[in-house]
């Protein structure tokens, strides 16, 4: 590995100052403003000419009123607070914090596309019709998949979309099924989907080997059954290696399929989910296509499907039509998921993301993605140990276990000490079904060198450990505020400036 | 051929040996190859940066954009209103685009600070105590509000006024298919709820639009009755900028107000991302969806902003959370909460009062002219309907010649018959008014209609 | 006056990590790179076909070798570490660190303006032309001049164009002259430009009021003097008062009145340059109409004269023609002074500062610059005496002897802990006729809170004088490096990552 | 109407209250009023930003900008080589582009590393051990080469290649008049240099460009020679993209090297902010014009950067001082250390080599068209220059109409009869190709050419 400083550390230091910032309505100073808008030359006339009086507020909504000067100065010191991929690596198991390529960024921010009213006619906008449609040819060429729609706006939102889906399927066909089979290791989105979608929640444990187990999994199975939701990888890294049997069982009740994207990254271009035998797909697009998560949002979740669900997709959908495109909405269309064509700026980024690698390109994110997570699950064998010791995907997942036993320092001190050190957090707790879990995704942009420094910071945590186990629970000391009190927060909810006694 | 990756073949080799693997492919063998793809899936090979980019901008020529050669006139939920440099600028920062959800206070404090402050403009725009740091966009905060009041209710009859946007009523029926609920659409007589056609006893939720998609400003009176009397929830679909001058969902008794943030610093963006806006009473804060954040105070007694309540989440609950929402809008929360900062008190009452001016000097303009009726007389704040002599989407096309977006065709929204228009909706125009329109501008709208419409 | 938080205060704090940043040549690994670049279809050629062998170099120039994501980590950390004024005040005297409206940064974006060719003719480029020269024009009103030059991209160039105007003029008239007169409080530049502009310099001493001695002044005055420099307000902050009688006597020798415009934000829509008899004014665009400053240019120093002088101005210059604009050199020109137009994206900058502001903001501007400097030298009199007890303009100098004599504490001291504090140091040892010189400029867009703030820092500094003096050597504390050896980098010069011994 | 002020009119009172004063007048009154406006001066009243944009709009839209509708083919030290979004982005970044040159290096380390990175490429791109932190643009960087020069050997006479592009040949000319420098022009023969008319003994300078304007590459060792015979330094006005296959300026000889950079990373901008590269044999150090950053330690050990060497800036040595330069162009050095780290090393190369290959391919392609002719057989990289059968004026307007913009007419640099050019100066075109250019692009120009050149 060559000898280079790692490019991936956030070991910014304090800029300056030692204050917490105000908040932007203890900057306020009534009559103060920053706004300027366009002179109409419209002639001006009375509110109460125009509106009934009992409707108007005797009383102005208060905002915060602030000189542009305040606002600026107040917004960039929030973002000096802010740790950010741009800032270091964020190895957030589950979450595919990978580099968001900027390019993607000026796409999205082209008037050409930003600028467009959604409720404009096709044929003013078939850009965006055109734009859309390559995005779900796209897509289902990466799935394995006949047909997608691009509404839902986040993972949750496809799950429950998909579950909709199937469930929609199963009527159709005169089904009445209601229990969809879920791992015990799934993300929580989704069961609190699986019961939105109307169905109840068959838990299968996983086996020692951290996959679903196949007789418990058979032994779950029966005519009532819609589904399984599964994603693989696995919420614990691990590919489910029987995945065939697995589609075979639940396809021989007459169930379908439903896979979880969130765990795209560790296959995308090598490995196509309908091979798998799975009927409905979602992708985050925030992740394996790195559309920028925004500190919690927007992401896009479009769901893929084979050729016997298509029907049902939502609608309408961009569809080619002779030499132009029209808005179509499938036959049995279980209607719309979004109020409007979905995160439609965010589409458009990953559409530049995945232009601009190509099969060849996406084929190697998952390969480096899965090195990277193998190097470095290797390279902390001996200090924080896999969960499960076989080779991993995309993530991997280690256990605190020991430590805590030994010198009573938890996984969530670990993650805390790791920030002093510059880099984010893994996930911490999840999946549930491992003790003390750190989860350690560290995606293909981080470079050897990042990774080294990863390990050697994780090393000289655990090393704290042994020595000075108070001061990892003490951490972390070098950022914005110490560690948060989160119990009381809970306790005596203020969540709104007012609310807040001061 | 691009990517963004750092390894050098070199240190690929290196890391590979390292696992005792001699080729990248070695990582994936365990996994049947009847799964593994062979000859590739049917995308093209990667291209650059600059090549990419010329498809994209001839995706962008082939839209007309609002703006330069097109005065938008549309609205319908989506508005061009005033975004200025400075709050483009700020919410573009890297420290918040690149950021995950805020799992980690302590490095989290700038994103969680903003959603604090997001929270308090939501909640002072809805006049309710307790809003969260924003859902999916307007239509699915419907869906979101009317699973809380089947939660609080153990009912499941939503009665809804025709006067919510079709879109959003499209959602909620989607969603009903799992959740069981039945939805009872109320219609709209000359623009206005008509609550005394609704045949049911008792209802978990009252949905009202304030204004409602027409344009027209509902009697909130008679709502929040219609509520009390069935039990139900009465749940306000409020549009946010109305609220600088209007009174509040709060003001008005609403359990409940959902609406769509857009019109907030976000651009038209063809949809989205948007931000779905919530907020609720106080008992209702245990099934609060989606995220919220609250105040606290760190190990040095400094103040501190944190998630918070997690216990209502499904990575906690489960099959039995109050919602599956995991990521949501933030960008967009923050950059509300920023556009919000920049126009203040009066500047946020500045843009509904001038945009109830342009539209109602082109509600009167509109008046002359041959063909154009308006639909209804109720009164309206920045939008209304007129009924035309031609069908709408024709006069759309002939306006966009003349570099007006006319409006929006209601039945484009409304897919076909809906409970909020009598006769033939394919004649009838949507048209939003926002500070952003001219003199000029209206006059060049009505020629054009004039134009148009015979 | 409000209780709000000062909206000035960058009071951000740490974000994470305690490491200085690695250099990118320390993160570069060979075999590494980001760029992209269009796929032109042109037939490959060797190098040696195309250039002489022995012209090619055998070796490659070695950059630095970087993945996209590192770039992007590496800058984002380096700005971190860096104050500007969107992250607080920024009081840095004769500099005018005044907020910069996001606005002119979008006006200066726009591929109208950035993607033209400064070489395209006149005709493909009118909208440049037309800007230009309703930027000249509004120059020359603020300014009470005839006519303008563009072209200096700094206020150092403006001033040597200036002296080379002068130059001209005097030897058009086939006088010889050979002094130019500077008073002993002028900036270094003024000198130096002088030198260049093949004058010697006649330095005439301030009086005890701070402002130029009269008497002194008609002393050095004579034949042989070509002019005088000044900027009005001085650089202590204070108005000349007898500037008509400067004017006059410098005039009555044949003399022109050079005015450095680097004070301008002072008067700017109040007095004018032209009314006190000057005639040659540079402005720093930079300065008073707020183009940001980058960390150290660009800037943009316009050069505006009286109509005696406008043949001379560089050219070509954008004139209207009729119906169009063409480009059009005065007719004794001196010449260029820049390779092309100037620094057009800050021209672009200023006009659309200028055109939002009109008359009446600049007016207010000057006023609001005015009102905050008085008040935070009457706030801070009791502490930090002004060096001159008089009613300042835009700035205050003051002094810090009483606290060197009596606790050691120097200028820089109390510089040094302000940063501590959230706020920018003052400028310092400036001018060099004040002892223990501390330059305050707090610009128009600082809000009373944020003057308040910075005035309380400043006391309780002052108060550490006394208490712990060592403390204020040792500061500041809370900043990405402490106190800077400077001695030891003017000592062995390390200009280069290749000079740096590692 | 519009300004950024914070200030309420009662925090306005209460201030001028604690002065003592009752109006904002007042804060003006020691000002004798024949000096102050009294009418007020010429200037329109402000506007807001919307209103202003649409000025701007209009400029912008009175221009044929480069890009989408016009293929640049233009040159002559401004080219249209790729800036990718990343840089943009991270050149922008608002604690770069607000912040003032680093006076206290504790809060200004970001600026200061990122000058010192620039320094070092510099440095390696001209060869040469010594760079600074840059200067306003290439012209006005070889002005103060030649003063460096003349205090250096103490000699006024500075000989110059007419390969020197004309424009930075007339700004030396301007300060020559300050200084009393005597400028001597050589002209080129075939577009290279001939230095055998040189009528001087001995001289300050030799100036030679590499390649020249007109894209020539010179015989540097010819140039070296004669600098060192007359005693002078050998300065070299360099292409620095150049350097990512040519020789560099160091390796030349060169005593001092000067260029324009607005190839790395800055969009052609009209010219302007662009920025002036400099650097120097270590001999020369402590006459280097502009700031210079240094690597030093803090009080902690840490490594730190700072400007050093101010006891050569003005601020000190005053008029003695070697330059009277303060602000320069950080921000498109922080663009151009941001760009060559995107670049890398072998972009670097490839932006010369493809930019080499686009333009030797159009070259010889043009070789078929009648009416065109070589300037000269001479060796170039990315640029050339070709005679035309009608003037180039109207050879550019024509092909402008095509989406070309075909070059540069010399004679709109040389403005008239030039050393550089034997015969009609108004019919020679200077043709430049970047690596963006397509071989389409390449085709299109041909195309165009033909129709326009008869
Ligand atoms: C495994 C898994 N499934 C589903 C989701 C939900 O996706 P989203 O947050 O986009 O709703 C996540 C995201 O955290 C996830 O990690
Ligand atoms: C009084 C004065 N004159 C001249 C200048 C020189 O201006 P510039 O830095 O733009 O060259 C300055 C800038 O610091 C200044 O303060």
């Amino acid at each position: 590995m060559a000898k280079a400083q790692p490019g991936g550390r956030a070991a910014s230091i304090p800029l300056m100052g030692h204050e917490v910032e105000p908040t932007m309505f203890e900057l306020s100073v009534r009559g103060r403003s920053a706004a300027q808008f366009r002179t109409t030359g419209i002639e001006p006339r009375a509110l109460d000419t125009m509106v009934p009086a009992h409707h108007l507020n005797p009383e102005p909504v208060i905002t915060a009123d602030l000189a542009e000067r305040d606002l600026v100065g107040h917004v960039t010191r929030l973002t000096h607070r802010q740790f950010s991929v741009d800032l270091g690596a964020y190895p957030l198991g589950s979450c595919t914090m990978k580099y968001n390529p900027k390019f993607c960024d000026a796409i999205a921010a082209d008037p050409g596309l930003s600028s467009v009213h959604p409720g404009a006619p096709a044929s003013l906008s078939q850009g965006w019709l055109a734009l859309l449609a390559t995005l779900e040819q796209r897509l289902c060429a990466l799935t394995g998949m006949a047909a997608a729609t691009l509404q839902p706006a986040a993972g949750a939102a496809g799950e429950l979309t998909g579950l909709l889906l199937m469930r929609a399927y199963h009527e159709a066909r005169g089904e009445v099924r209601t229990r969809v089979i879920i791992p015990d290791s799934a993300h929580g989105t989704n069961p609190a989907s699986v019961t939105l979608g109307g169905y109840e929640v068959t838990t299968v444990a996983s086996n020692e080997r951290g996959l679903v187990d196949l007789d418990a999994l058979r032994a779950a199975l029966g005519p009532d059954v819609a589904g399984i939701m599964l994603t693989n990888p696995n919420t614990v890294g691990l590919f489910e290696e029987q995945i065939t049997e697995i589609a075979a069982a639940v396809h021989d009740v007459g169930g379908l399929l439903y896979y979880d994207g969130a765990n795209l990254n560790a296959i995308v271009g090598v490995v196509r989910p309908g091979d798998m035998g799975f009927d409905i797909v979602h992708m985050n697009l925030h992740k394996t296509f790195a559309t920028p998560h925004g500190g919690g949002g927007p992401g896009a979740g479009p769901v893929a499907v084979s050729s016997r669900l298509a029907d049902f997709l939502p609608g309408p959908k961009a569809t080619r039509v002779e030499d132009h495109y029209e808005w179509v909405s499938p036959v049995r269309s279980i209607g719309r998921v979004h109020g409007w064509h979905g995160n439609a700026l965010v589409l458009a980024r990953a559409l530049a993301y995945i232009e601009v690698h190509g099969a060849d390109g996406l084929a190697r994110v998952a390969q480096h993605a899965v090195l990277n997570a193998n190097w470095l699950r290797r390279r902390l064998a001996a200090i924080l140990p896999a969960a499960y010791d076989r080779p991993c995907m995309h993530e991997c997942v280690l256990s605190a276990t020991a430590l805590k036993s030994t010198y009573g320092v938890r996984a969530l001190d670990v993650a805390k000490a790791l920030m002093d050190e510059g880099f984010h957090a893994p996930t911490v707790y999840f999946p549930l079904i491992v003790d003390e879990a750190l989860m350690f995704e560290p995606t293909e942009t981080e470079s050897p060198q990042t990774l080294e420094a990863l390990a050697s910071a994780l090393e000289s945590i655990v090393e704290r450990a042994s020595n000075d186990p108070a001061s990892l629970h003490a951490a972390p000391e070098h950022t914005p505020v110490s560690r948060v009190d989160e119990a009381r927060a809970a306790r005596t909810l203020i969540a709104t400036e007012d609310a807040a006694s001061r | 051929m691009a990517d963004y990756l750092a390894h050098t073949p070199e240190e690929v080799a290196s890391m590979l040996a390292f696992l005792g693997l001699t080729s990248l492919d070695e990582l994936f063998m365990h996994i049947a190859p009847a799964v593994r793809l062979a000859a590739g899936n049917e995308l093209p090979t990667g291209r650059s940066e600059p090549d990419v980019a010329q498809d994209f901008a001839r995706y962008g020529r082939a839209n007309r954009a609002t703006g330069g050669s097109l005065v938008c006139f549309a609205g319908g939920g989506a508005y061009d209103h005033e975004v200025p440099a400075v709050v483009r600028s700020l919410a573009s920062r890297s420290e918040f685009v690149t950021a995950y959800t805020p799992y980690q206070p302590e490095v989290a404090q700038g994103v969680l600070q903003a959603l604090f402050e997001y929270q308090t403009l939501v909640s002072r725009l809805s006049g309710l105590p307790i809003a969260n740091a924003s859902l999916y966009d307007g239509a699915t905060a419907l869906v979101e509000g009317l699973n809380l009041a089947a939660a609080a209710t153990g009912r499941s009859t939503m009665v809804i006024s025709s006067g919510v946007h079709p879109h959003w009523r499209s959602v909620v029926r989607t969603f009903a298919r799992g959740t069981g609920h039945r939805v009872v659409e109320v219609p709209l007589v000359d623009g206005v709820s008509d609550w005394s056609t609704v045949d049911v006893d008792q209802a978990a939720a009252v949905v009202v639009a304030y204004p409602n998609y027409l344009g027209v400003i509902e009697e909130m009176d008679v709502a929040a009755r219609h509520a009390k009397d069935l039990g139900a929830l009465f749940v306000v679909a409020g549009d946010p900028v109305a609220a600088g001058v209007l009174r509040t969902a709060g003001q008005w008794g609403a359990d409940v107000f959902v609406g769509e943030g857009q019109a907030f610093g976000t651009a038209l963006s063809f949809g989205g991302p948007y931000l779905g806006l919530f907020a609720v009473a106080r008992e209702h804060v245990r099934r609060l969806p989606g995220r919220i954040v609250g105040e606290t105070v760190d190990t040095n007694g400094r103040r501190a902003f944190v998630t918070t309540l997690r216990a209502r989440e499904q990575d906690i609950r489960r099959e039995k959370a109050t919602s599956n929402v995991c990521t949501n809008q933030t960008l967009m929360a923050i950059t509300a909460a920023i556009q919000l900062g920049w126009l203040g008190t009066d500047g946020l009452r500045q843009v509904g009062i001038a945009s109830a001016t342009g539209a109602h000097a082109l509600f009167e303009a509109l008046g002359d002219v041959a063909g154009v009726e308006p639909l209804t007389r109720a009164p309206f704040l920045r939008e209304f309907a007129i009924r035309l002599a031609r069908p709408a989407d024709e006069v759309i096309a002939a306006m966009a010649n003349d570099g007006v977006l006319a409006g929006l065709a209601v039945s484009s929204l409304t897919g076909g018959a809906d409970g909020s228009i009598d006769g033939d909706a394919s004649r009838v125009l949507l048209v939003a008014v926002t500070e952003r329109r001219t003199s000029e501008e209206l006059d060049q709208y009505v020629e054009s209609m004039r134009k148009a419409v015979r």
